[in-house]
């Protein structure tokens, strides 16, 4: 049996690493890749704890999570198709319109 | 402990073994089967080194053929195009067929054998979400197909690879419907559970395989099965006569040979998942665990080893008859226009998936389900 | 052993409600893609289907014990702590008579507009509004408690208000309705103070309700002064509602609305409903002398000050403007002299021959291409016969002529008033009733005898309306006729079943005073004849009389052509200095300089602050994500310091 | 679950998510994405969510990762020049920030309070025991969350529909891996 404090680390570790990608990469679809990253640490550790207290309400956020990442990642990513078009570029840097 | 680790390799094994067996022959099956209807001949040069027919001795058929291309195959030259991604175009192959390979682990083909005090379950992994399973294996196995044609670094092989990514995922939704529909008639996501809920007799003679209560799921099911093996009249992603040969247009030797193998184990997969959700898997109509009730009353008492063995044969003969279906219906229908395949798939399939889901829903609220 | 009322449930009088709403869906709607011919067959259709239903509900009552009702909870509405209101229904006897009012007049005067607004682009607004008035008043009458029937009572202010503005291109018309409206609005405001009154004196006593079953029942709560205070300003709205003095200002001015419209809501239905929430609440009112003899007086000085004005004013609808003014008048005094069976006797038989002469006028205007002016018609009985004999039986039956509808009524008040000992205001109410005759027959007689004063250009398009009208106008006409026998005077055949009918709802009337009931009538029957003769000799004996009179009494006759000033009184008093708040105090003052100065400074402020701030907006996401990620790691870390110390 | 396979689990998955921001090609750090969350759905399955598991590798592995790749394909994305390049300092400070999250994510989570490691009750993370909660507790939710979808449905179709009379030539035809 694995305690839970592991999967707690192991979902702290993943979101980290998801932040840091947010942060560092410059290309917009390895970003979102990075936040669903995030999103599945998230969901290790309602996983995780849900299972720690025996309920399984925790997978059920984790269900709607994923869902809504669907949904996110539809939009998200016809977003980045119409940015595209009109800018031929997808690089953070770059997309700056936005400003003062 | 060990003697059960020994069993379930041996099971592993011999549907590993199966599988790629059935694939050969169904390669013969192929070539045989275009022939016949065709009007020709068919394959019929080959001989083990080449000598037996100089020497009269008679053509061994389809064990010749069906040896003689898996060699041709793997003693091919392997090429890398220039510019592909190396890592991936290697990876590609494996990461296609390897999913569909471990999908039959869930595929009950017999019943259960009792040997010595023990009793084995003849269905590789007994996993009680065996439709989930082949739903998420299903899902997987786009990567080997989708990163094959993109590492190639070629054009067709890129239209190929999006063609069938495109197609693969768009008739996902009919076959998950068409499951689901499946597992509200049964109530369970346990395929042996549903092979035996599809044993015994309506009305003394029908037997109760799950085609009598599902026609609209074996028909969804058959289509987008068909359709995920990116087969004629679904073969857009490799047609020949636009593509080349889509997404492996860029492939050789033994990779070129397990791309092909997916093919070929999907139309197993299919025949297979066929077989145990609508004709009742390893069920032999009248063919209880203690022996044969015919409807007219006689009864022949079988020994349990009998019978098991009974199921496996009537397993592989439905297998075998619903890879020969698909043979026949690839030679029989010509290829769709893209547009008419998604149409199919988007405003045929998966309205008429989810009315069946619907339905189902209805019958098993008003007459009672599974539970 | 007497028979026991009973309550019975009655889910269908939510159908009564149904039908005009779904007109109303129908015309806002559907009514452009049908065309004119559904908007004619829906509009009166649903009405008429609601009258089947109200037909059916009140068979049902009167099959059952007296004072039994029909209830319909239909659902619950307001549930605040133990302050429960419910959207709940109710039909007793009362409320029968007035929904077979309402749907009854209301069903002939819909088929009469399908025939008066043939020409008009914009019958399908039209009929939506009826519909949705029709919805409403039967909500007011039908609604079990007070806070619905206020809903019903805005909703019929709101569509009187959208009527009288129909043809809203008129800035005048537009601004009669806007005049309506905001008279209306004081009295609502005295309508829910009262509400408020009520409900704070039963809160006082541990009692949350305002069902008119459960406040009846708990009308011991109240006592003196607190009834009299809901009392007087519940009639406050009463009289916004039903232009009594001192808001009746507006009634005459919605005159301009389409005529069938005056003859509904501004004669028939909407403007009684003061009558019926008096007659409603009458358990509250008795506990309230004081108020009562408010009511009376007022009434009656209405009556008689509204008739004086109709005595002049040369435009057949602001004649009966006056006069319907005048009647109501009539009905105050009875509910305030305690017949409250007789003041809705009277507001039925009011409804009927009301509704039939603002539709005989309507169809006098129709015939004359829009003329209101009656010293421009005259000799129109050959040419309009029809609408020439239903006017005149509509004008016997007000002038209380022996054996009409409104004899029985008039009689029946003037009885009460006398026998309950208020001699002065009978003998007011003699003396409108002459006014009456007087009035009502100048009408008839400058309308349809003399010699014809139409343009000529006007003469020869003079026709008879359509059947769609003139059937209307005769089916009221036999409601004129036979609508007051239900209420004969005691001893004559079935004597007053009537009252008997309401007696279990609002009581029965104690006289206090000695009378004569045959004398009482033979005086104002008297009175009503001279009226009649006194118009009779001015109008067609001696037609130079009328100008010689207004020239010798020159300032009386401006001075009620000019109906007292009042209007302009109101205008000195009211409007005026609103104005001057406004525009001074609240325009300049308020809004120019403080207000405005604020949201400039406030602009400027947040100018400046944003001129500098904005520098921080770089456009580059992955800045805003990385200043983001140093907020997130602060609050971890002061999260952290907080678990740690 | 035996704490060896947790551990391999563990590490491929934190080996494959460093790979999702470290691969300078979009396309593997796709598939390391695809490995991350396929490891993820073992451990759910291992944490007795086995529906959750399978349902993560369907819908995430395998749909909403191939929807990805369809669009770093439309796009036509290279691989990027290096991690580092750009504002340097940012990124710099970002990496440090991202550790201190790290850090401070470990102390806190440490704190939490992780139940007693309770043995899971029967059908736990069972369809028919996550049906129940769906369609009694969270009923509002998931029809609410079906909206979601039908409005993420339009908007996307919305938003990377071509305006009309732009068909072609609007995007450039893609590109395989190693073309320049």
């Amino acid at each position: 049996m694995v305690p839970t404090g592991y999967y707690m680390a192991l979902s702290a570790a993943l979101f980290a690493i998801g932040v840091a990608g947010v942060v560092l990469r410059r290309n917009v679809i390895v970003m979102f890749m990075s936040i669903e990253l995030m999103l599945n640490a998230v969901n290790l550790a309602f996983v995780a704890l849900g299972r720690g207290f025996g309920t399984a309400d925790g997978q059920v956020i984790v269900f709607f999570v994923i869902t809504v990442a669907a949904a996110e990642a539809a939009v998200g990513l016809a977003i980045m198709l119409a940015i595209f078009r009109s800018r031929e570029t997808i690089n953070a840097d770059e997309l700056n319109l936005m400003r003062w | 402990m060990l003697i059960e680790l020994l069993i379930a390799a041996i099971k592993v094994i011999a549907v590993l073994v199966t599988v790629l067996s059935l694939a050969v022959v169904l390669l013969w099956f192929e070539r045989k089967g275009s022939a016949l209807i065709h009007d020709r001949i068919g394959a019929n040069r080959a001989a083990i080194t080449g000598l037996g027919a100089r020497m009269g001795i008679p053509n061994l058929g389809f064990i010749n053929t069906a040896l003689a291309d898996p060699i041709k195959m793997f003693t091919k030259e392997d090429i890398v195009p220039e510019g592909a991604d190396h890592f991936l175009h290697t990876l590609a192959p494996f990461l296609a067929l390897f999913p569909v390979l471990i999908t039959f682990a869930v595929i009950p083909f017999g019943d259960t054998l009792k040997v010595g005090g023990m009793s084995i379950n003849l269905q590789a992994a007994d996993l009680n979400v065996g439709l989930l399973y082949i739903l998420a294996t299903i899902g997987i196995g786009v990567y080997g197909i989708a990163l094959g044609g993109w590492a190639s670094n070629n054009r067709w092989a890129l239209l190929g690879a999006i063609r069938a990514s495109a197609q693969m995922i768009s008739y996902e939704l009919p076959l998950g419907l068409a499951i689901i529909a499946v597992v509200m008639t049964y109530g369970t996501l346990d395929l042996q559970v549903i092979v035996r809920g599809q044993g015994g007799v309506w009305f003394g003679w029908l037997p109760r395989w799950g085609v009598m209560l599902q026609p609209v799921a074996f028909i969804l099911l058959m289509t987008a099965g068909m359709a995920e093996s990116k087969r004629v009249p679904f073969d857009l992603p490799e047609s020949e006569s636009e593509l080349i040969a889509g997404y492996f247009t860029e492939y050789s030797g033994g990779k070129q040979a397990a791309f092909m193998l997916t093919d070929f184990a999907e139309v197993i997969l299919v025949a297979a998942l066929v077989t145990t959700l609508f004709f009742g898997g390893w069920q032999v109509p009248y063919l209880y665990p203690d022996g044969f009730h015919l409807p007219g009353g006689a009864f022949l008492a079988l020994p349990n080893a009998a019978v098991a063995i009974f199921g496996v044969i009537a397993f592989m003969i439905k297998l075998v008859a619903f890879c020969w279906l698909q043979t026949l219906i690839r030679f029989t229908l010509p290829r769709f226009r893209y547009d008419q395949l998604m149409r199919l798939g988007w405003k045929g399939l998966v309205p008429l998936g989810l009315l069946n889901v619907l339905a189902t829903a209805f019958v098993v609220v008003a007459f009672g389900g599974p539970h | 052993m007497p028979i026991m009322p009973i309550s019975a449930p009655f889910p269908a009088l939510g159908l009564i409600l149904l039908f005009p709403a779904l007109g109303f869906v129908f015309n806002v709607f559907f009514a452009r893609r049908f065309g004119r011919s559904a908007v004619n067959l829906v509009g009166p259709g649903v009405m008429f289907a609601a009258l089947i239903v109200a037909l059916a509900a009140c068979a049902r009552l009167i099959a059952m014990p007296s004072g039994s009702s029909l209830e319909a909870p239909l659902w619950a509405w307001i549930y605040s702590g133990s302050f429960q209101v419910d959207f709940a229904l109710r039909l007793d006897a009362l409320s029968a008579v007035m929904v077979l009012v309402v749907s009854g007049v209301g069903s002939l005067i819909f088929v009469y507009s399908t025939g008066y607004m043939a020409h008009d682009e914009d019958f399908a607004r039209f009929f939506a509004y009826v519909n949705l008035f029709a919805l409403a008043m039967l909500l007011l009458v039908l609604a079990n408690n007070l806070l619905l029937m206020f809903v019903g009572w805005e909703g019929v202010g709101l569509c009187s208000y959208l009527l009288i503005g129909f043809w809203y291109a008129n800035a005048q018309y537009a601004y009669n309705g806007r005049k309506a409206f905001i008279v209306n609005r004081i009295g609502d405001a005295g309508f829910i103070l009262g509400v408020l009154t009520i409900v704070a004196t039963l809160a006082a006593h541990g009692v949350w309700t305002l069902d008119f079953a459960g406040m009846k029942a708990h009308a011991d709560a109240f006592t003196g002064v607190a009834a009299t205070a809901a009392c007087l300003l519940l009639f406050l709205g009463a009289t916004g509602k039903s232009a009594q003095i001192p808001l009746y200002v507006w009634l005459p001015d919605a005159m301009v609305g389409p005529t069938p419209v005056s003859a509904l809501i501004h004669a028939a239905t909407m403007v009684t409903a003061g009558v019926y929430m008096i007659a409603r609440l009458s358990f509250l009112f008795t506990l309230a002398p004081a108020a009562m003899e408010t009511v009376a007086v007022i009434g009656t000085l209405t009556a008689l000050f509204a008739a004086t004005i109709a005595l002049v004013q040369p435009d057949i609808k602001r004649v009966l403007a006056y006069s319907t003014i005048s009647q109501l008048g009539y009905m105050f005094m009875a509910v305030g002299v305690g017949g409250f069976a007789s003041g809705i006797f009277h507001l039925m038989t009011h409804a009927f021959f009301k509704g039939l002469l603002f539709l005989c006028a309507g169809s006098v205007i129709h015939a004359l291409g829009g003329e209101q002016d009656m010293s421009k018609m005259g000799d129109l009985r050959s040419k309009l016969p029809i609408t020439f004999a239903t006017m005149l039986i509509a004008t016997l039956a007000i002038t209380a002529v022996p054996g009409f509808s409104g004899y029985f009524s008039k009689d029946l008040i003037l009885e009460a008033a006398f026998s309950s000992g208020h001699r002065v205001l009978w003998v007011l109410g003699v003396i409108t009733a002459a006014l009456t005759g007087f009035y009502m027959f100048r009408l008839i007689f400058m309308t349809f005898f003399g010699t014809s004063r139409v343009d000529s250009d006007r003469l020869h398009h003079v026709h008879e309306s359509p059947p769609a009208m003139t059937i209307p106008l005769i089916a009221l006409a036999v409601l004129s006729i036979v609508g007051g026998w239900v209420g004969l005077p005691e001893g004559l055949l079935w004597g007053n079943a009537f009252a008997r009918f309401l007696a279990p709802v609002v009581g029965t009337f104690h006289p206090v005073a000695e009378a004569n009931g045959l004398v009482l009538s033979i005086a104002a029957s008297g009175a009503s004849l001279i009226g009649i003769a006194l118009a009779y000799i001015m109008y067609i004996r001696l037609p130079g009389l009328p100008f010689i009179l207004s020239w010798q009494l020159g300032k009386l006759y401006k001075l009620l052509l000019e109906k007292y000033h009042i209007d302009e009184l109101y205008n000195l008093i009211v409007t005026r200095p609103l104005f001057w708040i406004s525009t001074y105090v609240l325009n300049r003052a308020v809004d120019s300089f403080a207000i405005d100065g604020a949201a400039v400074g406030a602009g400027l402020t947040v100018e400046t602050g944003g001129e500098i701030a904005r520098r921080a907006e770089t456009g580059n996401v992955q800045t805003y994500a990385f200043v983001y990620l140093l907020g997130a790691v602060g609050i971890a870390a002061y999260y952290l310091y907080l678990v740690m110390r | 679950m035996p704490l060896w396979l947790f551990g391999f689990l563990a590490a491929l998955s934190i080996v494959s998510a460093l790979g999702v921001i470290l691969q300078a090609n979009p396309v593997h750090s796709l598939l390391a994405l695809v490995m991350t969350l396929l490891a993820v759905a073992v451990l759910f399955i291992g944490l007795g969510a086995v529906t959750l598991g399978f349902i993560q590798a369907i819908v995430y592995a395998g749909a909403i990762m191939i929807l990805f790749l369809f669009v770093i394909w439309l796009l036509n994305l290279q691989a990027e020049a290096g991690i580092a390049g750009g504002r340097l300092a940012r990124r710099f400070f970002g990496a440090i920030a991202a550790a201190a999250l790290m850090g401070e994510l470990f102390a806190i989570l440490s704190r939490a309070p992780s139940g007693g490691n309770l043995e899971a009750p029967a059908g736990y993370g069972s369809i028919h025991n996550l049906a129940m909660l769906l369609f009694s507790d969270y009923l509002v939710a998931f029809e609410v969350t079906s909206l979601l979808l039908l409005a993420a449905v339009v908007g996307s179709i919305a938003l990377a529909r071509r305006p009309a009379g732009a068909r072609d030539g609007a995007v450039a035809p893609p590109r395989a891996a190693g073309s320049r």
